[in-house]
């Protein structure tokens, strides 16, 4: 047991705990002031039972050793965390404490997709469902020597997939299942026509700023010490948001004449997203290719919906389905192994990395669209997902929480 | 007695209010609103996509005064909201019954 | 001196810190908008003259060597920080640092319950004094081998109060406190047919989950080292939290069939408090449990001050006193040795833990009692603690600080 | 490499990047709502491209070796950090992304005393020029062995300047270039006859509250180690804040009967730029010295605006270069050797520190003053800086960024 | 018909809605403003300098009535919002021409 | 010249901005409300305890017409208004003795 690195455990999981909440800020400040209490409400729903179901059986079937080839860990091996806590060990202990932040996060990025119109009832058992039978099972191959790591049956160990901190596991995972639960519950009345402009722009940039600062216990606790690693991931985390923010803005620039509040709070989160797979497999100069990049693409992914139709309301597909793929195949082209584990196509070492990134990120698109599908129809047929049209209009914040976010003086 | 209602720019407010009191006012009642009609809105930009705010965002002032008083009042207003501008508004007057003073419960002219 | 301590130490302190101006936010939130900025520098306030008060002699009655058998330390013997200062040992420092942030929190709780009507220049004598009368001889008492610790006069080395971060000092002190202050201050106009609604919710989630954050160092920073005592208060800070949200939006649905954003901010806070002392003397499983029955019983509890007359505006007592001495007992039950001290009656440890327990909560309560109650009297009958009802009802924003919270574009 | 060294460099620089959102909260809060984005959108956009230049060449000419007798470091050692990357040291490492976060709230800063006036595009090109050319070349004089250090040719091993974080590089220096600014765009419509009042205190009072967290990153950070400096730096971070805010109160109840919320959070913000530089060279005794005088200069100082006739929109001048000035030439009066390097003048060390204090503090006076000029004059004569009166009044968010902050529901 | 408009002190609606209520009348719509009289308004103090906010919050309601209600309903306003200090507001009674509920079409007093 | 106000509920404005345009209506003032009247508020739940808010927000709409207008412009915001639900809402009209248009000093019709 190292001290220092418990310190730096210790101080990663409170970051990433944190970054549920800067959440719910960055997507409150986008929905109006009729819908942002539920909005809030589905990240702090996730945390409450997507923490519950990691300490009942999630942790392990994450970590725990591996079952069925590889397709997840044994639930039983660590139940209620008694395993680790009779053990004693800090790290081990710190270490689920960081899992179930991942956790809480990953299906907490999803409720962006149908906001204002989702039953908080039908969103808590879904959180609860999709962190077991989805999120834990993901990050067991990539992470726990299941199906998608060196160990398991695709690859070997010269070519694999690398996620540092989860461009498949977390981004490209809530990404997909964000789409699938936008196109089952439909779009708001008024998609399209109405802009459904942020009530609160300041909140918007805040809760921004406060995943990013979350998001270095995310990317640089990754590294599972106070080391060289985890010094890399935090330089590359800011150089590629950095990056992102020019990215985006430029575009808006470009297309619109101006440069948005929206666009740079968009932009750090697509920069974070890049480089959360990446964080230490390219140098800085790769970071901000990477970070300059998602914020070109996300800023024109975000219109798409409107183009084909399905209301992702806060750009869950746009901002990390597409920085998510963009980050995890960009390692293929130019990852190094100054920190990586190998090199990328343009630095020399083949096609190689490029496959395996690519294949890591098709079965997690596969195995998320599927499962999330198969989740969403069951909700959806026993308890139903959606609010009427007439709570919606009125305001989803009155009907399912009795509330209305803020009052005026009398 | 009349009531004299002005819609005017918000930024106009304190001149507006400082010649109605030099033309013998001792009372205003202020609140928001918007408009349109000539004057049409600006445009945002949200997530690419451009679209029109029609309303603007506008100021009204309401007056009760006495008959005699009513077009003095309204030319002071006029004159002092005017920036020769699209959108400077519009004041209109109405013909009021009776007016009470809830204080001391006065009615009338003694009212205002 | 080891650096990876020192680290968590540095980090743990920042957070505490940061606990009071969420607190400020948390409590501003539910306050009316106009008389937030009162409740804000309430907090505000506290850091100001608690931090000077335990610069001065705090730090010296808390953890100074024990005078008067254990009923305060040494006020001369840290003047100033001038010994911590000159040993020129960090850890030493540090600690003190880490020392002051736990005084200026537990007096900026006790505002809470006095909510729209205390006079500003009173409750800066009141933080002042309380600070060094109140909360520095009690934290001696637990935490500095004084008459609540196993070197104490009551207990012996194998049954003493377990209270690893202050279930006793800090939360039921507090809440004691807050319960004499609302008492001595009266009601505000208008209690018990007004619903007072907070102003901004929003506010009061980020408040709640900046409490949150912050807690991590106040309970895992409570190991005083980067350890695996930390670590598994971290983990049993999460679980309890996430099942105290549960607790009391369950409560809630059940009672009034809507889960309400105010009841998971609560239900944050409640957990928090519940798991406080008892952060390292239960295993996770007993971590849920204390969470989720937190909860329970402080969405019961904030419900009495209607039944009994008390204008606990933002529920000091409901929280904090309630979940306090719940989570206080609770390690009498289900306390065990793990990371703990002793073995609790459900664990077969008998009796003796449960009573110590008890004591430590009854001394804590009847001195916190007497001693607010004789401070808030001298101040009330000197300068007046209360403004008048025309400033109450005007809000006391204006009349206090010169004020508005909020200002209209123009 | 120590990993506790390690992680709590981890941990600063991420506190240390907060603070510019932070201060964005700040200072946004302290506009008017029609331009809160754009004030905003001065630090974001610090953050997208003095990050930028200094991955570029900012960190080199800050930190590589002494070119032209100490006026730079050199510019190509560590071009886009590839130098640091491949040395793959994670101290050398995270202390460039630490360095990143130094460069991005100096800049920031600035904006404050120009608020709602300044075209974005020019603030842009500001920022980048500014970090290269002034911030980068002043740190490097005073941390990265130049001019204004033990090494420089001005002073020598005995007596040389003290800045522990960032009195002159930072503050004084930040401070000067607002004044400058202020001067070259000229004061806004209504300057000095409306009171321009803040339209969300609450903002204001939660951002001076994070950046009173990450400050401890900043100046504890700032001895680049988790040892007993650092908790040196802490204590007294928190001794001369709280003191602070006691002083700006004091003023303003003295002189206009009411203790305000915007002075308490102006207080903690004065007590922390005044600590900066001191942070170990006093003692905390010192420390609240330091803290309760900055408190009253400065509240002070803020009203000197109106009588020169500058508009230092939201008191760059009166907070950051006049308790910038204080805490550097502090040190030359009550400097103590614990951790320190020299004795002050009344403790007997004579006039030796104050001397170099006086003159560390006047070079960088005079550098920021022409250079800020300079760049900001290129700037007004080429692409112009200041907007039109029509879209000041009309609210610059609207016309710069094709949005407003808040929407009303619909 | 008569339109009854009533500047109130915020804190008096509860107990004006109560008297009107009293008075019959079914329906009110309530809005926010502001406005000065005889009652200025405060200080503030900002950044060491005071300055006057002259504005104070107001409560407007009005209220349609048929002809005869008219003064019933002003002088039930009058009482219930009196507190004999300055500021306690003004009612004021306008001619209307024609009422229409937009649920049904009906017109007239059917529309009240 | 005729002023007709319409309170309406929030949703429905854009559509009754169209009718009223439709009608040629150039100028339209709008500002917030709240009101009750048959239709009655929705329950919140605070800290366990139900309490009723009764006053449910709409929308106010001013638009001077000319006499012979009031009656079209008021059935145009009826039908474009109208959902059946309780609460739909009142339109009004009131005799103006005068209008002015800010910018130019025009008065009358020719101010519209
Ligand atoms: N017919 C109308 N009825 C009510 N308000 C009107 C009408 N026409 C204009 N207004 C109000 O007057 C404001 C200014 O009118 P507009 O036609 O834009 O400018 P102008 O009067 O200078 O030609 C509008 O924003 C609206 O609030
Ligand atoms: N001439 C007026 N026209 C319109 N509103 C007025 C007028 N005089 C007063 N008011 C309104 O009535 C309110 C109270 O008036 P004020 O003169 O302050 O008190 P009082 O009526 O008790 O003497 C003001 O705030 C304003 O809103
Ligand atoms: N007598 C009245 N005077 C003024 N406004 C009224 C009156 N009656 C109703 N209103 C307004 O009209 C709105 C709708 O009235 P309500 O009686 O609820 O529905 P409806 O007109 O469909 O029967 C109310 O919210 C209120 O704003």
């Amino acid at each position: 047991m190292d001290s220092g690195n418990i310190a730096w455990l210790l101080t990663s999981a409170s970051l990433v705990l944190l970054m549920t909440p800067a959440l719910a800020l960055f997507y409150g400040g986008m929905s109006r002031s009729k819908s942002v209490l539920n909005m809030m409400m589905m990240s702090f729903g996730a945390m409450a039972v997507v923490g519950v179901a990691w300490i009942f059986v999630g942790n392990g079937i994450s970590v725990g050793e591996s079952m069925a080839g590889g397709l997840f860990g044994n639930p039983t091996s660590d139940l209620f965390l008694n395993a680790s806590w009779v053990s004693g060990d800090g790290e081990a202990l710190i270490s689920t404490g960081f899992g179930a932040t991942f956790a809480i996060i990953t299906v907490a990025l999803i409720s962006g997709s149908i906001a204002d119109r989702a039953k908080f009832s039908a969103w808590l058992v879904f959180s609860f469902l999709w962190a077991i039978l989805v999120y834990s099972p993901v990050s067991h191959w990539v992470w726990g020597g299941g199906i998608l790591s060196d160990a398991g049956p695709i690859f070997n160990e010269d070519w694999f997939p690398q996620d540092f901190a989860g461009g498949t596991v977390v981004h490209i995972n809530a990404g997909v299942a964000g789409l699938v639960l936008a196109l089952l519950l439909g779009v708001r009345k008024g998609f399209g026509k109405e802009p459904f402009k942020p009530h609160n722009l300041p909140f918007v940039m805040i809760g921004a700023a406060l995943l990013w600062f979350g998001w270095f216990g995310f990317n640089a606790g990754s590294a599972f010490a106070a080391d060289d690693s985890a010094a890399a991931a935090w330089v590359n985390t800011t150089a590629a948001t950095v990056a992102a923010i020019l990215g985006w803005l430029l575009v808006e620039k470009i297309r619109d004449g101006k440069a948005t509040s929206l666009g740079a709070a968009s932009g750090v989160v697509a920069g974070l997203v890049a480089i959360t797979p990446a964080a230490v497999a390219v140098d800085p100069w790769g970071a901000l290719v990477i970070g300059v990049l998602a914020g070109v693409f996300s800023s024109l992914a975000v219109g798409l919906k409107y183009k084909f139709g399905y209301d992702d309301s806060l750009d869950v597909v746009g901002v990390h389905l597409v920085s998510g793929l963009w980050g995890t195949v960009a390692i293929g082209l130019i990852g190094t192994t100054t920190f990586g584990a190998w090199d990328g196509l343009f630095l020399g070492g083949g096609f190689g990395g490029l496959w395996a990134q690519i294949v890591a990120a098709g079965v997690t698109i596969a195995y998320s669209a599927v499962a999330t599908l198969i989740i969403g129809l069951a909700i959806k047929h026993t308890m139903g997902f959606r609010v009427s049209e007439e709570i919606e209009v009125a305001g989803i914040d009155l009907a399912e929480h009795g509330e209305t976010a803020y009052e005026e003086a009398k | 007695m009349k009531l004299v209602t002005a819609i005017i720019q918000p930024h106009r407010v304190d001149e507006v209010r400082a010649a109605v009191e030099a033309a013998g006012v001792k009372g205003v009642t202020v609140s928001e609103a918007a408009g349109y009609g000539r004057q049409k809105g600006h445009t945002e930009v949200y997530r690419g996509a451009e679209y029109t705010v029609d309303l603007v965002p506008k100021t009204r002032l309401e007056i009760l005064v006495e008959d005699a008083d009513a077009a003095v009042v309204t030319e002071a207003i006029v004159s002092a909201a005017q920036t020769g501008k699209i959108g400077d508004g519009k004041v209109w007057t109405v013909p009021v019954d009776d007016v009470a003073r809830v204080r001391t419960g006065e009615h009338g002219a003694d009212a205002l």
